[in-house]
């Protein structure tokens, strides 16, 4: 019975509404904030800072991009990976153009480039809707593609045609190009994640995030109750869009260090289209678990043979991971149609009456 | 039934990069390869890395290793995806490897930046960035034998030779077939400045990566713009399908030629004969007939240890892989030399790089005469833009079908010069060589 | 001024100019959208019966092409292993109903095509671990398809046509046939349209809605492996081929989920849209618009008719 | 029956008229020439058989269609239709018949998304949900906590309404209407599918509404009695034309709605 809300009063409603009401939640957010500041700092090496975690943050602040706009506005996208590409080039021009600028605050500012593009594509949304909306953002997805390639202005007419990211430096501390640690980056992507995740969070559990939910769930009553359809959908592609464009900036400047275009590819949207939906449609928290099952899991499943001395060609245990996480996926939309954040619930509540089985 | 799912789920992902970190070390080199058996370009990869791996193998099974240490080769699959190229790198740095070899150009242009940070060398044999021939700014960066832009030059020198003279060029249309995409794009500056020295035109014939089998209005253009020669920077399942559409516009076979990525069985095959006489550019030779490609048919293949069967050892993806694991030898032996260490480490392979010495008596030592041309690398010069030779698809397999022929250095010199200033200026805070160098052997 | 003129008067001289070129656009144009109006079809079919949005249907192709030439890799005959694709295609279809649409029936549509999400994956891996991943030549001699082509030349210059595209465009057409006859003359078409209008519908009046879906999951699986026949021996049989089975999506937009004919006219639209496209108005942008023209064509469209070309009107009712 | 001697005095002018409102879809006709009034502060309910354009005649109302002829005057505005967005604004509210809640939502979301056009609190605010936005929020949420004790759904307040009853939901939705504080609250066959317990309650809480708030009240309804019990006047449409108008009393004795509506279904 060590997760229980008997006993914890709320005497305003200001405390009822609070994100977090439950005590046990609080002190799992604190715990996790200081594992994440400085247990991980301490004990990681670069494999685990580089190669798990800032990925993961980074996956899980596009996840909660596409989220905002798929699993609480309900339009479904299928063109995150070229949003998170304006935002990476976004910032590449800014920081050339404006050296001198802390590049973190270039990174955020490259979201509001992506907001914009993301209005643009967005504009359909006044007359189609479901799938065929999709395919609106296809064509976002594809002719962004084509101008990320196209365009030498955008990465700089770099001979290899790449993003080459530049050292940038914070206080005498390289914050991106080579010498930049994993530590450091770990530490802004950690940061830059909290609190947009922090500000995601206060967006739904407010008046815009009613409104967005209310257009998914019945948009014609929406409209009803004086909800203009046009414009919260416009800015649920607005907020998404930058979500998807910071995530896509730190992806360059934080994490590769260096990228073609073809990172932002189709692959890349349908891969963010997964960890939202395995976490949950409509959840924040779900957007983590998609993105740690999507991303982590298949980094362990290749590892799991050689570590066991199991003898697996490389290739079998690649074709293998398709197999297993297209199963999974399969397994777990039959198991729990909602996403991991409702079995998370489920645990929650188990553990509320716990030992006792109901 | 379901929160033991999440448990098991959870204790999947948590549990398994934990257990990365506790890596054995084992005695010996460690030659981490990152191949790609799966995926789009699965095609090419899967023989490049037969060939990497039986000539490594085959050494360890032969001489026991390379001056007495036994070479661990442990393959990484990266599907030719960026992402999981980096993640490979991560997940085997621990392990000490003395070169990375990233195989495609996404994973190289990340590698470039962490090489000179985790003193592993990259070593992208003709691949990569071209500006990274310069050993000045680029310590750490291989790219032997040729650049793109060698490439690009020999293809224009050889038509040269056919056309009678590089005078004849004037007035001559020549196409340039090439993936969108950075790999596809990279002989585009060399090409438009040689049009301009030698009064060329040119014309692009852009193919998206999507639409890599998708390519009937592209060669409709060829076919209402005839030029007179077409070469193609070609990858994957591009190159068969531009082989099918050049045959079907009738485009003369004779005069399309492909770089070294566009010259493989798989490309040409499934364009049946008709495809004869297309031709492309190779640097390192085809079939069985060496030495040591007889060593690994019977140190490595006769005894089963591989997945290569046994009439695709020799072709010409597979043979690259063996010159690639070549090098990759030469350097460690070169290392040894120099530090007089069995053991050596990443560091050491650079400066073993950096004096690489592949003389023609040396390829003949290696058993394997004739099969490419001499490779010397220097401090300043990382890659040596060495020879390149045609070879020709005769309707069922390539020959050599020219000379080694020399690119035009003078004018690809100048532009690897400008491309690695922009690139350093443009990576503000690159740093400055710092390592000493090497007298070459 | 000059940039009109490339826009609005180029293109049709040169149309006028070289009218061998002008038909050749078309006539690759024509087979191209036969091809994606194929891939269409298999959309179609299970979208109508099962409303699910089929992700796999690009990969389906590459599958089942895969698996023919993978079974004939290793010495099955050519139209043995034909035959016995088309037994792996109705396996595939009877797992699908088995192990995913049982078990999400009543789920809502995107749970669905999530699900068809992890059956794109779950190909893709099953495929390369069982016949491996390297591309592969389709066996089109084997399978007695015709290759080299059919010149015919006029004074205004050549078109043209290879065997294999003409014999395409033929297949397809007696699919299509043999589709819509099975659609409109035999009782389990019946059934399936039965299904289409509404499933209680179809249930008050006996038809098991388990073999309606496998019926459907296998026509689209056959269809798959015409489509990839097809384009296999038009390049080569390999993964990269599941980009373009996405060009499916606008021709579906055009013709409409549920529509038959909307899928073949939406294909010939987009096939040939795209190809005059690329070949007139490409060269102004430098080429290469062939990857999204297709979408933006759908685009443009849809804002104006978000019904596609042959679905309803839709009145929204509260 | 309804006292009527406390109303006739408030019952005041014409909040909102239609005239001559004629609808169709394609070639049928929904509404021909249709015209009537509702006035403040009455309970005015629209009956007639299925299919005779009720819904369609408050599909008007609310600006969810637009007719092909004939004007609307809402407030002393005269316009040829109504917009939704507009019609919200002006303080029309409206249930519906099949429901139409927010089903993903908890029951104080749903009633606190029909406070939207009272909220004001920028987009900046909403980012930090902290000062101003905060205290908006808290002062909202204080409202609806009134409308929850009013319709008694304090226990539901935080499940998500598509597991609650239909009954239950029928208050929600009636809930989130009423948080729009309307002038004019439309309801779609309030009592459908309900037991009599729940009719009883339902009506309780129409009466209440228009009494303690003083809001005018549209209402679809099938059940004769409720109708009769509850509404000030009445107007029976048939086949897309309205047939009668007055009081419960009158229309239960016109001739044309004996034939056309209460002869076929008593």
């Amino acid at each position: 019975m060590l997760y229980r809300e008997v006993g914890q009063y709320k005497s305003s409603y200001a405390a009822d509404m609070a994100v977090f009401p439950i005590l046990q939640d609080r002190i799992g957010i604190a715990v996790i904030l200081v594992i994440a500041y400085v247990v991980f700092p301490l004990i990681g090496n670069d494999f685990l800072l580089n190669t798990i975690l800032i990925p993961f943050l980074i996956f899980s602040l596009a996840a909660i991009g596409l989220n905002l706009l798929t699993g609480y506005t309900g339009l479904l996208s299928l063109g995150t990976g070229a949003f998170m590409g304006v935002g990476a080039y976004a910032c590449l021009k800014l920081t050339t153009i404006f050296p001198h600028v802390n590049i973190l605050i270039w990174v955020l500012v490259s979201g509001l480039f992506s907001s914009a593009v993301g209005v643009l594509f967005g504009l359909p949304s006044l007359r189609i809707k479901g799938f065929y909306l999709a395919v609106a953002t296809l064509a976002a997805q594809f002719f962004l593609e084509w101008c990320f390639i196209r365009i030498p202005w955008l990465y700089n007419y770099s001979v290899s045609g790449a993003i080459e990211v530049p050292l940038r430096t914070f206080m005498g501390v390289p914050m991106t190009g080579p010498t930049a640690t994993s530590l450091t980056r770990y530490l802004a992507v950690l940061t830059i994640v909290v609190v947009l995740t922090w500000v995601a969070s206060n967006i739904v559990h407010g008046r815009i995030g009613r409104m967005w939910m209310s257009v998914r769930d019945m948009d014609l009553a929406a409209e009803l109750i004086g909800i203009r359809l046009f414009r919260t959908k416009l800015l649920a592609f607005a907020v998404s869009s930058f979500y998807c464009g910071v995530a896509g900036a730190m992806m360059v400047f934080l994490w590769y260090g260096g990228a073609e275009a073809e990172v932002f590819a189709i692959d890349q949207s349908f891969l963010i289209l997964f960890m939202v939906i395995i976490g949950g449609l409509g959840t924040l928290i779900g957007s983590f678990f998609g993105s740690a099952l999507i991303y982590i899991l298949p980094i362990g499943l290749r590892l799991i043979p050689g570590n066991f001395g199991v003898p697996i060609r490389p290739a079998a245990a690649e074709q293998l991971t398709f197999v297993i996480v297209g199963a999974l996926i399969i397994v777990f939309l039959v198991v729990e149609p909602n996403g991991l954040a409702r079995l998370w619930q489920i645990g929650k509540q188990k553990l509320r009456v716990w030992p006792f089985p109901y | 039934m379901r929160l033991k799912l999440l448990a098991l789920g959870l204790a999947l992902v948590i549990a398994a990069p934990a257990a990365v970190t506790a890596a054995q070390a084992e005695d010996g080199i460690y030659i981490p390869l990152m191949s790609y058996r799966t995926g789009p370009y699965s095609g090419a990869g899967i023989a490049i890395f037969n060939g990497m791996h039986d000539y490594l193998n085959m050494l360890n099974a032969r001489d026991g290793g390379v001056g007495g240490v036994r070479l661990i080769v442990e393959e990484c699959e990266t599907g030719y995806d960026t992402k999981k190229g980096v993640e490979c790198y991560d997940a085997t740095k621990g392990k000490h490897p003395v070169v990375s070899t990233p195989y495609s150009t996404g994973i190289t242009l990340q590698l470039i930046p962490k090489a000179s940070v985790d003193k592993i060398p990259v070593l992208s044999m003709a691949y990569g960035l071209s500006a990274s021939a310069d050993g000045n700014d680029f310590p750490w960066v291989f790219n032997p034998p040729a650049t793109y832009w060698d490439g690009a030059s020999a293809f224009i020198r050889h038509i040269a030779d056919v056309e009678g003279g590089f005078a004849k060029l004037k007035g001559k249309t020549i196409g340039l077939v090439h993936l969108d995409a950075p790999y596809g794009k990279e002989p585009i500056p060399l090409l438009q400045a040689l049009a301009k020295d030698y009064g060329f035109t040119l014309k692009l014939y852009p193919v998206p990566g999507a639409q890599m089998q998708n390519q009937t209005s592209l060669w409709l253009d060829v076919r209402r713009d005839r030029p007179d020669w077409i070469f193609m920077q070609g990858w994957g399942a591009m190159n068969p399908t531009a082989l099918k559409e050049a045959i079907k516009v009738s485009f003369p076979m004779d005069h399309f030629i492909g770089n070294w990525w566009a010259g493989g069985e798989d490309d040409v095959r499934p364009a049946g004969p008709e495809a004869k006489g297309y031709s492309a550019l190779g640097f390192s030779g085809v079939g069985q007939n060496y030495p040591a490609i007889h060593d690994i048919l019977k140190y490595v293949v006769d005894k089963g240890n591989t997945q290569t069967p046994k009439e695709k050892v020799g072709e010409v993806l597979y043979n690259r892989g063996v010159m690639n694991a070549v090098l990759i030898v030469e350097a460690i032996r070169g290392a040894q030399r120099l530090t007089g260490k069995k053991q050596v480490t990443g560091e050491d392979v650079r400066r073993g790089l950096e004096t690489l010495n592949i003389t023609e008596a040396r390829w003949k030592e290696l058993g394997l005469p004739d099969f490419a041309a001499p490779i010397h690398l220097s401090c300043a010069d990382h890659n040596g833009h060495n020879g390149i030779y045609l070879a020709r698809w005769d309707g069922t397999k390539w020959s050599k079908a020219s000379g080694w022929i020399e690119p035009i250095k003078d004018k690809v010199l100048p532009l690897i010069d400008s491309a690695a200033n922009s690139y350093v200026s443009a990576n503000a805070g690159w740093p400055k060589r710092s390592e000493a160098c090497d007298k070459s052997s | 001024m000059h940039v009109l003129y490339l826009i609005f008067v180029d293109p049709f001289m040169q149309m006028v100019h070289s009218p061998d070129l002008l038909m050749q656009t078309l006539w690759d144009g024509l087979v191209g959208g036969v091809l994606y109006a194929l891939i269409a079809l298999g959309f179609v079919l299970i979208f109508k019966a099962s409303g699910v949005f089929n992700f796999a249907q690009g990969i389906m192709v590459v599958f089942a092409a895969l698996t023919l030439v993978g079974l004939h890799e290793h010495g099955v005959p050519a139209f043995v292993a034909l035959g016995l694709t088309v037994l792996v295609m109705l396996v595939l279809a009877f797992g699908v109903e088995r192990l995913m649409l049982r078990p999400l029936v009543n789920q809502s549509e995107i749970i669905l095509f999530m699900a068809t999400f992890g059956l794109t994956y779950f190909l893709i891996g099953f495929g390369q671990l069982v016949f491996g991943g390297n591309p592969k030549v389709m066996i089109a001699q084997d399978l007695y398809l015709p290759s080299g082509a059919i010149e015919w030349k006029g004074h205004f210059g050549f078109v043209s046509f290879q065997k294999i595209d003409i014999a395409a465009v033929i297949i397809a057409s007696i699919m299509v046939a043999v589709l819509a006859v099975f659609f409109q003359r035999t009782r389990i078409g019946r059934a399936l349209r039965a299904v289409a209008d509404s499933h209680q519908a179809a249930l008050s009046v006996g038809i098991s809605l388990e073999q309606i879906w496998v019926i459907v999951w296998f026509a689209a699986g056959v269809v798959a492996l015409t489509t990839g026949i097809m384009w296999g021996a038009r390049s080569e049989v390999s993964f990269s081929l599941q980009v373009i089975a996405l060009k499916a999506l606008p021709v579906l937009i055009l013709g409409g989920f549920t529509s038959i004919p909307g899928a073949i006219v939406g294909g010939l639209i987009i096939g040939i849209g795209e190809k005059l496209g690329e070949f007139y108005w490409g060269p102004l942008l430098g080429g290469g618009i062939e990857n999204w023209l297709a979408y933006v064509i759908a685009l443009g469209f849809l804002i104006f008719r978000p019904q596609g070309l042959f679905g309803e009107k839709i009145i929204e009712r509260i | 029956m309804r006292e009527p001697a406390a109303n006739e005095t408030a019952l005041g002018e014409a909040l909102l008229a239609a005239e001559d409102v004629s609808l169709s879809f394609g070639g049928v006709r929904a509404l021909t020439g249709v015209s009537f009034d509702i006035r403040k502060g009455e309970i005015r309910a629209i009956i007639g058989p299925n299919g005779a354009g009720k819904t369609s005649m408050l599909n008007v109302v609310n600006g969810f269609y637009q007719p092909q002829s004939g004007r609307i005057t809402f407030k002393g505005e005269v316009r040829k239709s109504m917009r939704p967005y507009a019609a919200a604004r002006g303080g029309i509210a409206r249930t519906f018949q099949n429901l139409a809640l927010f089903r993903g939502m908890t029951t104080l979301d749903n009633i606190l998304a029909g406070r939207t056009l009272k909220m004001h609190r920028g987009f900046f605010w909403q980012l930090l949900r902290y000062g101003p936005a905060l205290r908006e929020e808290v002062e909202h949420r204080r409202r609806v906590e009134e409308i929850i004790d009013f319709l008694e759904i304090a226990a539901i307040r935080k499940v998500q309404v598509g597991r609650l009853p239909y009954g239950l939901q029928k208050r929600v939705e009636l809930g989130r209407a009423l948080a729009m504080e309307p002038d004019l609250l439309l309801l779609d066959e309030p009592m459908a599918g309900m037991n009599l317990e729940e009719k009883e309650d339902m009506s309780r809480f129409i009466i209440d509404v228009n009494q303690q708030y003083g809001t005018t009240i549209a209402l679809i309804e099938h059940d004769m009695g409720v109708v009769m019990d509850l509404s000030d006047r009445v107007v029976v449409l048939d086949y897309g034309r309205k047939i009668a108008d007055g009081t419960p009393d009158e229309v239960k004795r016109d001739k044309d709605v004996i034939r056309a509506y209460l002869g076929e279904t008593h």
